[in-house]
């Protein structure tokens, strides 16, 4: 288990390593953390002929507070630095609540969250959090920078926006609207291990007390993040009661069409999508 | 801090300080000038004709050495032994097929090795993997262990009609009519699937020949370096002297390490000795899955008979186990399985009958229990259906059935897998189950504790079963001790050492009679160099075997300090004693003189030694018992069941044993607890998932789930002592009992909490997948 | 395959300053295993899940398995033979003193992950301390004395 | 592996059927084919490089024959990959249904898949081959139009 040979280019500057990948085209890979690729690559599974170590990149790193109480987050910022950020702890709850359920320390500690965005396992946590929170994604290449909303972001299975020349540079978050309450919930085999299925949850209060708008992704149970869409309007303009949470549930479930694998029949991650849609909004009940 | 090294005592261990601080050697960390590496080029297929392999684009990468497949070993190659020839039971038929070096003409598993790449890096060597070219004409894979029996079925070995290894009856009394009049039969098809031992290290071997002295030195991870040495010297043509084998640290075995031969473990040895370079092969994780031994998977239709006070009249079995693609190891763990089941219960009726099976997976040989886990899960299951049926208490059943403290030597009349009769050599059951239902809070359970919980939403259950096992079986180890000018003692044996403290319990074994303390002991294990006699370290039976040859060595050589004493004080042996490193006349304190100027007066420079005496307070003795010693115990559990999530969560966790005398409870526990954590992931997490093409679906630690620090709970321990009359020290073995119970307990609690109308629990490992499935009411899903 | 590329990686390792070139697809781990000889760290799975690698960059905890050592440039390694000085460590005694380690092949990792833990988390409970090494597969011990060592530790270096 | 699906094409059934017996166009329907040539009849062979998530540029050598055709309803599809990441093996059962001008396709394959491929990536494989499937039957229903 050992990776097979590569040209290995370590830029100086997020300009440099644009040219890198757009010279290696589709045998280059970008290595953020290395904690999804270099498994891959030890398998033999993933065997790019170049890869452009994005690790000399400071001014990729870093959590920077908006004006308006959102963030922007470098794509290079390691997951243990979201997790112990106060900033984040204050202003997107639902951020520090998720990186606890990311694998495990020593993961968080040379993970990244450009990493986790880019690489678009349909188990990995980030992304949808990253949807329910409405995140723009900052993306750079050799034609200059652009942004693309997250719901424009995943394509399917392993696939985004991103080109191959193309560098996810940074995220940003807007604040969460007045009256929102957050929530996660996710099952997996043993702690760390990559979901059997997952929740991230986002309900915006009405000051008459329903639901002004409610964003629900899925994890773990389809080709990414999967937004539930139809249990996301059946929520709209109601209160969140045993009933709408109940019917909500019901629409999720009803909407996937999950894979199965060993750990899990597709049977069972749907009805864990359901349980954990409940749950989830149980808890975002006043 | 001072502790007492006595036998007994828990005392710390020796080997802690090297492993702690980074500076143990283990196989991996031999590191030899001008050392190559290797790498295997296996097989993708299950089973398939070899048609071709190509060497020459690997042997063209620069940095690639040599490269061999199966015709270019010559003469070399061979099938290995058959390592367990089949016990004397009357009603056996057995064909043996053992694995090959390299595989030629037919690939009969994934991952069977089909060529070895010598190159200047593991690195290059694994480049230089991707450039053979092997043409595989696959075959129909036999994937299934009933599929293997099939009409249908695809031969594995073409030399036999079928793929049937074995086909073996043993009997007590008479089944059919001892229970023509049973008040209940309870019948049901139990399956169990398979597991890896999974030690963190995985094999390695490391081989150097000095051709200059024509020795061999080989570092192996092996549980028996004896035998590995001498067979490895007949294989190469080699004196035995001239092979040194060593067992270094190992790091874990439970059981797939004494597996002999590997593959790797013929060729390493033999391409040093052709290339007159050393060379280095650590298996990684990927290849362990399926170069290294596993085991578990069995299918038993079993029948238990009782009469309406729910006393057992017999027990009927018949199961099939699969061997893999060969059968090295003979009929170890069926047997086991077979003699198991019998449990601590009073059977007077037993009929038992199983097939071995080929298969187009990775060879079956023991993992941590053996075969044990199989017969107490089908014992306990039917024991629990039967009460339920009866009405009766789920504790008393077993308690109506134990075998009592009086029966002991207890003949079950059937063969186990040492040779010798199954018979109990000691044990006291009811007491165990009293201790355990106590600590488990049994009487309040049912009564108070569930209701409780279930007025809170929670579904909680409990569980408890009793189990035993045949331990410390023979057929020999040995130990020599010798008291060096330093006053320290030396210990050499032959058994290897995987992580039980071998080097302190043994220490305290030889620490106790000659008065020093067990840190003043230095042991060596595992190096043919220094003690070559002797099997190995499995089936739980260091401590037993070669405890007892420490023992007994000790002794022999207490016996030499106390005349060497008597002589250089001037008084009687027998007012001698010996404490502190030194021999003092008893009650004149000044009379003394310390074990390290006795040890220099045994070995004079100058004088006459007496003809017919010995130099040295220096002596070797052996232990070989005439049967294993029967441990036994009961573990309790209660757990919860999330019905939404179909997760389970263990609240409480009670196991109670009986390991006879113990040398050092604290390595005890360690043991204990590792075996039930080891139990646990066969119980619920661990599962080896094979597809219909016999291909192995989850070859890394991402998918195949071995337990967590947040899986496995705190464990509640309490010892009962029955010792073995079997030995001098009385003890018994202990290594794999954790292990043994722990998929029945499982099923009894899981059904337990559920309520009467719980599905049956009827195969392990029980996934929540499998659990979701029965919550759906889908038995057969 | 041309001429493998070779890069420069410096450094230092347990206080020692190393300077090597080494071809970039490296590993950490062999790495430091293998040119530098520091054989205490070991390998178990190279996929980043057994956590037997586990060694301290920068002062947090890494999977070694899933670093190329060219990654290591201009980085402070702590490997478990870093860990004792004269005396063991109050982290190693308590192993010794609670039976945390049989095999010891796991211990490494475990000892390297729990230091920077026990920094962050001075008294930690029982559960917190066995999510700290939920992340290091141990498959003789059970676990159990591994929690009772790591309250042990905390308790000594809270003196 | 079974991967049961359908597919609704924006071209008529016999255009679909035909479409499909073209190497260049049912290459198509395999993503990553660089190569695929007829051998003989209905049977083709070529090559596949194979890009999904962690798995990079896997080389495959691919075989597919097509059997038990009935003009212009259903086929049988047989298809091998092999390649140092490991091998696919498998057939798919094609039932072709008219659908207005449109054409469906309904779909069942049961595939075989060892090696690497198989042994690591067990959790992935369902939605790599739902995924394949798709991506390939859209990139044929582009080429009919």
């Amino acid at each position: 288990m050992k990776p097979a040979p590569f040209e290995y280019v370590r830029p100086a500057s997020v300009e440099e390593a644009i040219s890198a990948l757009t010279e290696g085209g589709y045998a280059a890979k970008a290595l953020a953390g290395g904690q999804s690729l270099i498994p891959a690559m030890n398998f033999r599974l993933a065997q790019p002929a170049v890869l452009v170590d994005l690790g000399g990149l400071d001014e990729l790193r870093g959590i920077h507070p908006r004006d308006d109480g959102g963030l922007v987050i470098g794509a290079m910022t390691l997951h243990r630095e979201v997790e112990h950020s106060s900033l984040v702890a204050e202003h997107l709850p639902l951020l520090a609540e998720v990186m606890p359920w990311i694998a495990h320390p020593q993961i968080r500690n040379r993970g990244t969250v450009g990493g986790s965005l880019a690489h678009a396992d349909p188990a990995a946590e980030l992304p949808s959090v990253m949807q329910v929170l409405d995140a723009v994604l900052h993306v750079q290449g050799p034609d200059g920078v652009r942004t693309v909303p997250i719901d424009e972001f995943y394509y399917g299975l392993f696939t985004t926006a991103l080109e191959p020349d193309e560098l996810l540079t940074a995220v940003e978050i807007p604040p969460l609207p007045a009256g929102s309450r957050s929530a996660f919930e996710e099952v997996s085999r043993r702690h760390g291990d990559f979901a059997l299925a997952g929740v991230a949850a986002v309900v915006q209060e009405a000051e008459d007390g329903t639901v002004a708008r409610a964003r629900l992704s899925l994890l773990s149970v389809g080709d990414g993040p999967v937004l539930a869409e139809r249990a996301m309007a059946c929520l709209a303009g109601r209160t969140l009661t045993a009933e709408s949470i109940r019917e909500a549930a019901a629409l999720t479930s009803e909407d996937l069409d999950p894979p199965g694998d060993i750990h899990a029949s597709a049977e069972f991650r749907r009805h864990l999508a359901g349980v954990l849609t409940t749950r989830a909004l149980d808890r975002l009940r006043a | 801090m001072t502790r007492s090294s006595a036998i007994g005592a828990a005392t710390r261990r020796n080997e802690d300080h090297r492993l702690l601080t980074g500076t143990a050697l283990y196989v991996d960390d031999v590191h030899l000038e001008g050392m190559l590496h290797v790498a295997f080029v296996r097989s993708d297929y299950a089973h398939g004709l070899l048609r071709d392999v190509n060497l020459s684009a690997a042997l063209a990468l620069p940095g690639v050495i040599a490269a061999y497949a199966a015709d270019d070993l010559g003469d070399y190659w061979s099938p290995g032994p058959l390592l367990v020839p089949p016990p004397p039971i009357e009603r056996c038929e057995f064909r043996s097929a053992t694995q090959v070096p390299l595989a030629k003409d037919k690939v009969r598993h994934v991952g069977e090795a089909i060529a070895m790449i010598v190159a200047e890096s593991r690195y290059i060597a694994e480049d230089a993997v991707a450039l053979v070219e092997v043409d595989i004409e696959p075959l129909p894979p036999v994937a299934t262990t009933e599929g293997a029996l099939a009409e249908d079925a695809a031969r594995i070995h073409d030399q036999f009609d079928s793929n049937q290894a074995a086909h073996v009856v043993q009997e007590k009394g008479n089944y059919e009519t001892a229970t023509a009049n049973a008040a209940l039969r309870v019948k049901r098809r139990f399956r169990m699937d398979r597991g890896a031992s999974a030690p963190m290290e995985n094999r390695g071997i490391v081989a150097q020949w000095d051709e200059r002295c024509a020795e061999l030195t080989i570092w192996d991870t092996t549980q028996a370096p004896i035998p590995i040495r001498n067979g490895l010297a007949h294989m190469l043509g080699l004196p035995e002297t001239h092979v040194r084998v060593i067992a270094p640290f190992i790091g874990g075995g439970f059981g797939p390490k004494i597996m002999m031969f590997y593959p790797e473990e013929v060729l390493l040895p033999w391409a040093a000795m052709q290339l007159k370079r050393p060379l280095k092969w650590i298996e990684d994780r990927q290849e362990s899955f399926f170069a290294t031994t596993q085991e578990r998977e069995q299918i038993h239709d079993a029948e238990l008979a009782v009469d309406s006070d729910g006393r057992i009249l017999g027990v009927r079995d018949s199961f099939l186990c699969d061997t893999g693609a060969y059968n090295p190891y003979g009929l170890t763990v069926p047997i086991n399985s077979q003699c198991t089941l019998l449990g601590p219960y009073d059977v007077p009726n037993y009929w038992s009958e199983f097939q071995l099976v080929f298969t187009n997976k990775p060879i079956v040989t023991p993992v941590r229990g053996a075969g044990r886990q199989h017969g107490v899960f089908v014992m306990e299951r039917l024991l629990d259906l039967a009460a339920a049926e009866l009405g009766l208490d789920r504790a008393e059943i077993r308690r109506r059935n134990f075998l009592p403290p009086d029966a002991f030597p207890h003949d079950h009349e059937i063969l186990y897998q040492d040779f010798a009769p199954l018979v109990y050599d000691s044990g006291n059951y009811e007491p165990a189950l009293d201790k355990a239902l106590e600590m488990i809070d049994y009487d309040r359970f049912e009564s108070d504790l569930q209701p409780a919980y279930q007025a809170n939403g929670r579904t909680v259950g409990l569980g408890i079963v009793s189990y035993v096992e045949g331990t410390g079986v023979g057929p020999y180890e040995g130990a020599r001790v010798t008291v060096q000018t330093d006053g320290r003692v030396c210990l050499a044996t032959g058994v290897g050492t995987q992580g039980q403290g071998h080097f302190t319990s043994f220490a305290q074994l030889v620490a106790e009679p000659l008065g020093v303390s067990a840190a003043e002991v230095d042991v060596i294990t595992g190096d043919t160099s220094h003690f070559n006699w002797g099997t190995g370290t499995f089936a739980s039976r260091g401590a037993v075997v070669a405890g007892n040859a420490c023992y007994a060595a000790a002794l022999a050589v207490r016996g030499k300090v106390l005349a060497t004493a008597a002589q250089a004080l001037e008084a009687d042996e027998s007012d001698l004693e010996i404490e502190g490193g030194c021999v003092n006349v008893r009650g004149e304190p000044d009379r003394t003189i310390s074990l390290g100027d006795l040890a220099a007066r045994a070995n004079p420079l100058r004088g006459a030694v007496t003809p017919g005496t010995e130099p040295g307070l220096e002596a070797t003795a052996y232990f070989g018992p005439e049967r294993g010693s029967t441990a036994s115990g009961v573990h309790a559990i209660v757990l919860e069941i999330d019905r939404e999530t179909a997760q389970v969560d263990i609240l409480r966790y009670v196991v109670v044993h009986d390991c006879g005398k113990v040398i050092n409870p604290m390595i005890v526990e360690g043991q204990i607890h590792g075996g039930v954590a080891h139990g646990i992931g066969n119980a619920f997490y661990e599962e080896l998932v094979f597809d219909e093409g016999a291909q192995l679906m989850n070859a890394s630690f991402m998918d195949y789930l071995v337990p967590t620090a947040t899986d496995v709970p705190h464990i509640e321990t309490a010892h009962i002592t029955t010792p073995s009359p079997l030995n001098p020290l009385g003890v018994k073995g202990v290594g794999e009992a954790g292990a043994i119970p722990v998929g029945a307990l499982f099923a009894q609690a899981i059904e337990n909490a559920l309520g009467a109308d719980a599905p049956e629990v009827l195969e392990m490992p029980h996934s929540p997948n499998r659990l979701f499935e029965l919550l759906q009411g889908d038995p057969d899903a | 395959m041309d001429e493998a590329q070779r890069v420069n990686v410096g450094g230092s390792v347990n206080g020692a300053r190393f300077e090597r070139e080494v071809e970039p697809r490296l590993l950490l781990s062999d790495f430091l295993r293998h040119d530098l000889h520091l054989t205490g760290t070991h390998v178990g799975c190279e996929h980043g899940v057994c956590g037997a690698c586990t060694v301290l960059v920068d002062g947090e905890a890494v999977r070694s398995c899933l670093m190329l050592a060219v990654q290591a440039e201009g980085c402070e390694i702590i490997t478990v033979e870093g860990l004792a000085g004269d005396d063991l460590h109050p982290i190693q005694a308590a192993f010794h003193e609670e039976h945390g380690l049989q095999c010891g092949f796991c211990t490494p990792g475990i000892l390297t992950s729990l230091l920077p833990f026990l920094r962050d988390h001075p008294d930690p409970d029982e559960q917190e301390i066995r999510e700290a090494i939920s992340g290091n597969l141990c498959r003789c011990t059970g676990y159990q004395n591994i929690v009772s060592a790591v309250k042990l530790a905390a308790e000594q270096m809270r003196k | 592996m079974i991967i049961q699906s359908e597919y609704l094409f924006d071209a008529d059934r016999p255009t679909v059927y035909a479409g499909l017996q073209n190497p260049e166009i049912l290459a198509r329907a395999l993503p990553g084919t660089q190569t695929l040539e007829i051998v003989e009849g209905t049977r083709y062979a070529g090559e596949m490089v194979v890009s999904v998530g962690p798995v990079t540029a896997a080389r495959f050598e691919v075989s597919v024959e097509l059997t038990d055709l009935v003009e212009p309803e259903s086929f049988t599809m047989l298809v091998g990959g092999k390649g140092k990441a490991g091998f696919v093996d498998g057939r798919a059962d094609v039932r072709l249904e008219d659908r207005g001008a449109q054409c469906l396709m309904v779909y069942k394959a049961d595939l075989g898949v060892g090696g690497r491929v198989a042994s690591v990536g067990q959790r992935l494989l369902d939605s790599v081959g739902k995924a394949m499937s798709q991506r390939g039957l859209k990139a044929v229903d582009r080429m009919l139009q």
